[in-house]
């Protein structure tokens, strides 16, 4: 098959599973996930082939796989839509159909596909376990299988459809379209357990934060087509488009921004709201009410990793009239916010007690990073870490699942149901329970952290680092630093709390390992972890002479201008070294010894600096007076009390006082001496009369009618045959 | 020598030339020519079925352990002949309120419906009647006649019996033209063409051997569309005394009688013709006169089956007739005539024409929709003999009841 | 040889005379009869007019075709129709199915 | 007058006898067997118009179903076999002079139609008008929309016929 074909046809499957999924197959669970799990695994096949097609072929970046068909009538126009992928997207499409398929099949054993149906289980809640009897007789407390089992799986079809759309895209419209579907899975993935009254207050965050960026992006698309006439990538970025939008003044006078400079900074805070950066980042610790795999959905593979690769993408257009390193104001934006994400989210991340919430808000920094990365002009370390990223926090979302899921094991069997799975102080010891899991998660952990030399983490959050101090950005080397240390110290305070140590509670005591459909993906995941990095070591790393850097040349090739390569330096590899090692020896040391009833070890020396970051700087209080009280202010004192009962209720009031009034006189100057008597009763005796007289026409005889319709036609006809013949 | 090869034509240039020396009109000599051959024709079927006759009298006889005709002539070969006597110097009875001149219209119509048919049955590459273009549906045609002439016969004899005798005809053969219809299709396909000699020239391969089901459909719907055992409930004794043809007598019965031998030994002919490739057969396209001999070898085998058919086969009920046709033989003449149109399509698409693959891949669907068919057929059987067997109360028997 | 005008002439009184039946005959069935012999006339134009003016074209023969689907589809809805009536009112004589008028 | 003439005006004859009969006979099965008649005779017209496939189709179709299906009807809506009484209805002399008038119309308009008396052209060499109707009738871009709405037509009346017809419990 024809490559470009094939991308057109990536999508599909997904969708198309979603529609089976949701019209025929929704009663059988079976069927539900072996057609979302084959869908994910065709589109996973076609990412393959073209992977590998894209890798093989030379200069991608000048010329990608592109097709495109005319789709919307603009005026004289067509708004094109296509396909294209060239070596950004090759590489977004290998991890994504990567994760996707392992999330795809890590969600039948997460949903506990082959358990019996809950005792009280209700659809809207998570399952809670169901009653078993043995050979023997005897009771036990098992785990239940998802009420809504097959609605998760045409869920994540749909989401995964949302991905594969935009990653192939070739135009801001479709990705857009793609963007937004997920947004609409994100919402109802969120809210997949709807009777909890937090999974709903989380989907509806979710859903509102995000469109608060969403709304800005699609103003800069607007503003982008009004200027150029197309979304196509490509066509945007020819440099004659780039020059123009970058000399242009744009037309909100704001900062002496260009026309370029006003789009990027509109699209990047599309990107705030979806990649969960300072502002914006408030929903996405809330996310973490949704099921796990869910989480990991949103967090590692799809929704959070698309801000990043629109920006990727948009590099050109942000980058435009950057000339000497000097950094465009969108750049500049895009490295204060990255920067300062990183680093805040990192603080809050240490004092978090929930699993997931940790990576929830270490997502958030590590996005930062990214972020960063691209505002100082690193390009290919920001899409290094998109990828190596995406592997090893999936692997740790999945990762905690499974932890999670053991717990729940441990908490069936002691009943004991106010105990939560999902607070680190309630683990312990875990290793030995659940092997597998715990050497993955260790394998994530230690990418997470960037520790040296062998993990994925490690080389490209090493060459963040390296790029920003070889362009001689400091703050922003300096404030990624402190983040990467923290990062390593609390990623090691999630390991150590949950599988070193003693067991602190019961149920920690009888967590259990969980099925192989669970632990497969966690494997797979785990070997790219590690893997994936090596295809991005610099060559000249440590002065040694290594094969050439492949994924900087291969991603690079996007960019018209092959971006440099920095020459190797000491002082950023031992920094990084530094803050790995540091980090995670840091969170070893202080976190080893916690006891079963010990709070935090680090809440009395930080004093009151704990406790704000214990509740994240009080950001949500913060939005809440700002924001959402007075929206409700509004919406109460003026929108209810003055338009709704005043103004609108007032004018009601005052027709229907009104109209009584003129209906009344009306019938009586009006409707019964003109209406009643002379057209009503005046016409029925006139149609009474003439009915009387010609009643006799009507026989009921169909044969005289006809007779009579045909008298008249060939009268008819007859009179135009001599009237009007010349 | 030419007139060994192909003795009809050979006489047919002769006489035409000699009718031209007589300074006739060309036209005029070709109608008369033409004339001539429909009469020869016709009078050769009518003559040919005391011939079958006799063959039909001795079979039966003999599949029933009895000798048959023995007197007249050697095996009472001449036996029909002292019948057609009896026949010709009976009385004709016209019934009290019969509509006479449709009384009488209705056997010569019965007759000719059928003599019509060997219009366009080839006998040989070049003695065709007419070769008319749409042979197969002249054929279906011309049948639609001789339903025509039997509901005449049972309206206007004034009698019940004859009456519903007409009904059933008319239930019967509407029916039956169904799967009849949809089974010719399946050669018409396959051979590309709707005239009948064109279909024999198509036949490389017997469409027998092509499609077997269709030639099995075919000669099975033509069975009742001739209305003899074990189709013939439009006449059975037992219930309509003798059916549409109750109230005749005479030589109108005989034509009744003969139109009947006739249709079926037709019914042979058109069977050999459309899938036993007619005269087809080693030498047949020089010799014109071999041709002849094996279409008429063809014939009277398949003849022949139609004959032990109806010997060996109880009488069907009415509901057994509907349903066999309506629940057997038109779905799955439905389910050959889409599945060969797909196949031929599918083949043509592929760019296959080799007659071998053709016959093999062809042979194979129909094989493989028998197949389905009996698997079917075992299913239900199996389900209708549990539902059967099941114990069920005869009567209501309280005092078993009470005594329990 | 066999000019135009012949054969619309003959289609012409075909034409009339099953017009005729349609309004004159009291039997709902005849009716259906008077029908199809005016449909039966149109086909007759319709080919004639194909042989005659355009023997190259088919517009002609589709159109007869699909007269003939009509005229098929319509007798059958029609003779059910009639039968329905009959099982209903016990007549099928036109002139006394006329409760149209109320 | 040449054979083809000869024949076409027997038969031009007997049709119009044959459909005048149709639309007088007291007896209705009479009037079908008429109504076959007249028909037969409208498909040897079609032979001599060329048009031998709709021969076929006329005696296939209108004999072998049509008529059939008048008779069945006939035959089921009656209490007695017979008929008796006029079969016309009280307005019929309207009725025929609205024929009458419509036929005078017919032909004084036809007769002043220049190619009223045109005589018939050979069939254009090469043309196969069976197998070029054919395939008019499932080429896309012919008639292929209008055949398959017939067929959609047909399997509707049938099912509206049986539907209509049924006796409902």
């Amino acid at each position: 098959m024809a490559t470009e074909t094939l991308i057109w046809l990536l999508p599909l499957p997904p969708i198309l599973a979603f529609f089976l999924i949701v019209l025929f197959t929704n009663r059988s669970k079976w069927f539900s996930h072996t057609i979302a799990v084959g869908a994910a695994l065709l589109s996973w096949l076609g990412s393959m082939i073209v992977f590998i097609r894209a890798v093989q072929t030379e200069h991608l970046g000048q010329h990608p796989f592109e097709s495109s068909i005319p789709w919307l009538a603009t005026g004289d126009t067509f708004l094109k839509i296509g396909v294209l992928v060239d070596p950004l997207a090759a590489v977004t499409l290998f991890f994504v159909a990567w994760t996707v398929l392992m999330i795809f099949i890590y969600s039948v054993g997460y949903n506990n596909f082959g358990q019996p149906k809950g005792d009280h289980d209700k659809p809207g809640l998570p399952p809670h376990g169901a009653t078993a009897t043995d050979n023997q007789g005897h009771n036990h407390a098992v785990l239940s299988i998802e009420p809504m089992y097959s609605r998760f799986f045409a869920f994540i079809g749909l989401f995964a459809f949302g991905m594969y759309t935009l990653v192939v895209s070739d135009n801001l419209l479709t990705l857009f379209v793609g963007w937004e579907i997920m947004g609409l899975c994100s919402y109802l993935l969120i809210g997949f357990w709807f009777q909890k009254p937090s999974a709903r207050a989380a989907a509806i965050k979710a859903f509102i934060t995000t469109r608060v960026g969403d709304v800005f992006m699609l103003l800069g698309v607007a503003y982008l087509y009004s200027e150029t006439n197309t979304l196509s990538f490509r066509e945007i970025f020819t440099p004659e488009n780039l020059i123009r939008l970058a000399e242009k003044p744009s037309v909100l006078p704001i900062l002496g921004l260009s026309t370029a400079g006003l789009i990027g900074v509109l699209l990047f805070i599309g990107t705030i709201g979806k990649s969960a950066q300072w502002p914006l980042h408030v929903w996405l610790p809330d996310a973490m009410e949704g099921p796990t795999p869910v989480s990991a959905m949103i967090h590692a593979a799809t929704m959070v990793s698309a801000g990043v690769y629109m920006v990727i993408r948009m590099f050109p257009l942000l980058s435009a009239g950057m000339e000497n390193g000097q950094l465009t104001a969108a750049m500049q934006l895009m490295a204060v916010i990255g920067s300062f994400t990183a680093l805040f989210a990192a603080t809050i991340a240490v004092a978090q007690n929930d699993i997931k919430r940790v990576l929830a808000y270490s997502t958030i920094s590590q996005l930062g990073f990214m972020i960063a990365a691209l505002g100082i002009g690193a390009y290919v370390a920001a899409a290094f870490h998109l990828v190596t990223h995406a592997f090893f926090k999936a692997l740790l979302f999945l990762g905690s699942g499974s932890v999670i899921h053991g717990m729940e094991h441990g908490v069936l069997h002691t009943g004991n149901h106010h105990v939560d799975p999902q607070d680190m102080y309630n683990m312990g010891g875990l290793r030995k329970k659940m092997p597998v899991t715990f050497w993955t998660f260790l394998i994530g952990g230690f990418a997470l952290s960037g520790f040296p030399l062998v993990t994925a983490g490690f080389w490209s959050k090493d060459e963040i680092l390296a790029d920003a101090f070889g362009h001689h950005h400091w703050v922003v080397f300096g404030t990624l630093a402190l983040a990467a240390l923290l990062t390593a110290f609390y990623t090691m305070r999630q390991i150590t709390l949950t599988f070193l140590g003693e067991p602190r509670t019961e149920e920690a005591r009888h967590a259990h390992e969980t099925p192989w459909t669970m632990l497969l993906p966690l494997v797979v995941l785990a070997v790219f972890a590690v893997t994936f990095g090596w295809v991005g070591i610099p060559e000249d790393f440590m002065g040694l002479r290594l094969p050439p850097n492949w994924f900087h040349e291969f991603v690079g090739g996007t960019l018209l201008e092959h971006p440099e390569k920095l020459t190797f330096n000491w002082l950023p590899l031992l920094t990084s070294l530094f803050v790995a090692l540091g980090g995670l020896s840091l969170g070893w040391v202080v976190y080893i010894k916690v006891k079963a009833g010990m709070g935090d070890p680090l809440a009395k020396p930080l004093g009151r600096v704990y406790g704000w970051m214990k509740n994240k700087w009080y950001h949500d209080q913060v939005y809440d007076t700002l924001f959402i009280k007075p929206a409700y202010w509004i919406s109460e004192q003026f929108t209810y009390l003055f338009m709704d009962r005043k103004v609108i209720d007032g004018f009601l009031h005052l027709f229907a006082r009104l109209t009584p009034w003129i209906g009344k006189g009306l019938r009586e100057k009006i409707d019964l001496p003109v209406i009643n008597g002379v057209i009503g009763d005046g016409s029925a005796r006139v149609t009474q009369y003439f009915g009387r007289r010609l009643k006799f026409v009507q026989t009921g005889k169909v044969q005289q009618y006809m007779l009579a319709a045909l008298v008249f036609t060939f009268a008819t006809l007859v009179y135009f045959l001599f009237t009007l013949r010349p | 020598m030419e007139f060994l090869r192909d003795p009809i034509s050979f006489i047919g240039n002769w006489l035409e030339g000699l009718l031209l020396g007589w300074k006739m009109a060309p036209s005029a000599a070709t109608a008369l020519i033409q004339l001539l051959g429909a009469f020869i024709v016709g009078t050769f079927s009518l003559a040919l079925v005391i011939f079958t006759i006799w063959v039909e009298r001795k079979l039966y006889a003999r599949i029933q352990d009895r000798l048959g005709p023995n007197r007249v002539g050697p095996w009472g070969i001449f036996q029909t002949f002292p019948d057609m006597i009896k026949i010709f110097t009976k009385e004709y009875i016209t019934p009290d309120g019969a509509d006479k001149v449709v009384y009488n219209l209705a056997p010569i119509l019965t007759v000719s419906a059928v003599i019509l048919l060997w219009a366009v049955i080839p006998f040989a590459r070049t003695v065709v009647g007419s070769d008319v273009n749409v042979g197969v549906l002249y054929i279906v045609a011309v049948g639609a006649i001789g339903t025509l002439g039997i509901i005449m016969a049972g309206w206007s004899s004034n009698n019940k019996y004859a009456l519903f005798g007409a009904f059933r005809t008319i239930s019967q053969m509407v029916s039956y033209e169904v799967p009849m219809v949809l089974a010719l299709l399946v050669p018409v396909l396959l051979g590309r063409t709707m005239g009948i000699n064109s279909l024999v020239e198509a036949q490389t391969v017997w469409f027998a051997v092509l499609s077997p089901l269709a030639a099995l459909l075919f000669f099975f719907s033509a069975q009742a569309e001739i209305g003899r055992a074990p189709f013939d409930l439009l006449e059975a004794e037992s219930e309509l005394v003798a059916g549409y043809q109750t109230e005749y007598s005479g030589l109108k019965f005989g034509m009744f009688y003969v139109g009947e031998f006739l249709h079926a030994f037709t019914v042979s002919a058109l069977t050999a013709s459309l899938f036993l490739g007619g005269w087809r057969g080693p030498g047949a396209e020089q010799w014109p006169i071999l041709g002849m001999a094996y279409f008429f070898v063809k014939t009277f085998i398949v003849y022949f089956f139609v004959i032990v058919l109806r010997i060996t086969m109880p009488r069907l009920r009415i509901d057994q007739m509907l349903n066999f046709n309506w629940k057997f033989l038109t779905p799955v003449a439905l389910v050959l005539l889409i599945a060969t149109a797909l196949v031929e399509k599918g083949l043509q698409l592929v760019g296959q024409d080799s007659m071998v693959l053709r016959t093999v891949v062809h042979l194979g669907m129909n094989l493989l929709i028998v197949w389905g068919t009996v698997e079917i057929l075992r299913r239900s059987a199996r389900k209708e003999r549990q539902r059967v067997s099941e114990p069920r109360p005869v009567a209501i028997a309280p005092q078993t009841q009470a005594s329990d | 040889m066999i000019p135009l005008s012949w054969y619309l002439l003959f289609a012409a009184a075909l034409f009339c005379i099953g017009l005729f039946g349609v309004l004159s005959r009291k039997n709902a069935v005849a009716i259906l009869m008077g029908i199809e012999l005016m449909l039966n006339a149109v086909n007759v134009n319709l080919i004639a007019f194909w042989r005659y003016l355009a023997p190259a074209g088919i517009a002609g023969q589709a159109f007869a075709i699909m007269v003939f689907a009509v005229a098929a589809a319509e007798v059958a809805v029609g003779l059910a129709l009639i039968i329905s009536v009959y099982r209903r009112r016990d007549t099928v004589a036109a002139d006394e199915i006329d409760m149209l008028k109320w | 007058m040449d054979p083809l003439q000869i024949i076409f005006f027997i038969f031009a004859v007997i049709t119009l006898v044959a459909a005048f009969l149709v639309v007088t006979a007291k007896s209705l099965v009479h009037s079908a067997l008429w109504l076959i008649l007249a028909l037969f005779g409208v498909a040897v017209l079609y032979v001599l118009l060329d048009a031998g496939f709709f021969a076929a189709a006329q005696v296939l179709i209108y004999i072998g179903a049509i008529a059939i299906l008048f008779i069945f009807a006939v035959m089921l809506t009656r209490k007695d076999l017979r008929d008796a009484g006029s079969q016309q209805n009280g307005t019929w002399p309207l009725a025929a002079v609205l024929a009458v008038v419509l036929f005078a119309g017919l032909f004084f308009i036809l007769s002043s139609w220049s190619s009223f008396g045109m005589p018939k052209p050979d069939m254009p060499a090469g043309a196969n008008a069976l197998s070029d109707l054919g395939l008019a009738l499932v080429s896309a871009n012919a008639y292929l929309l209008p055949f398959e709405l017939a067929s959609v037509l047909l399997v509707a009346a049938m099912i509206g016929a049986i539907y209509v017809s049924l006796i409902k419990k």
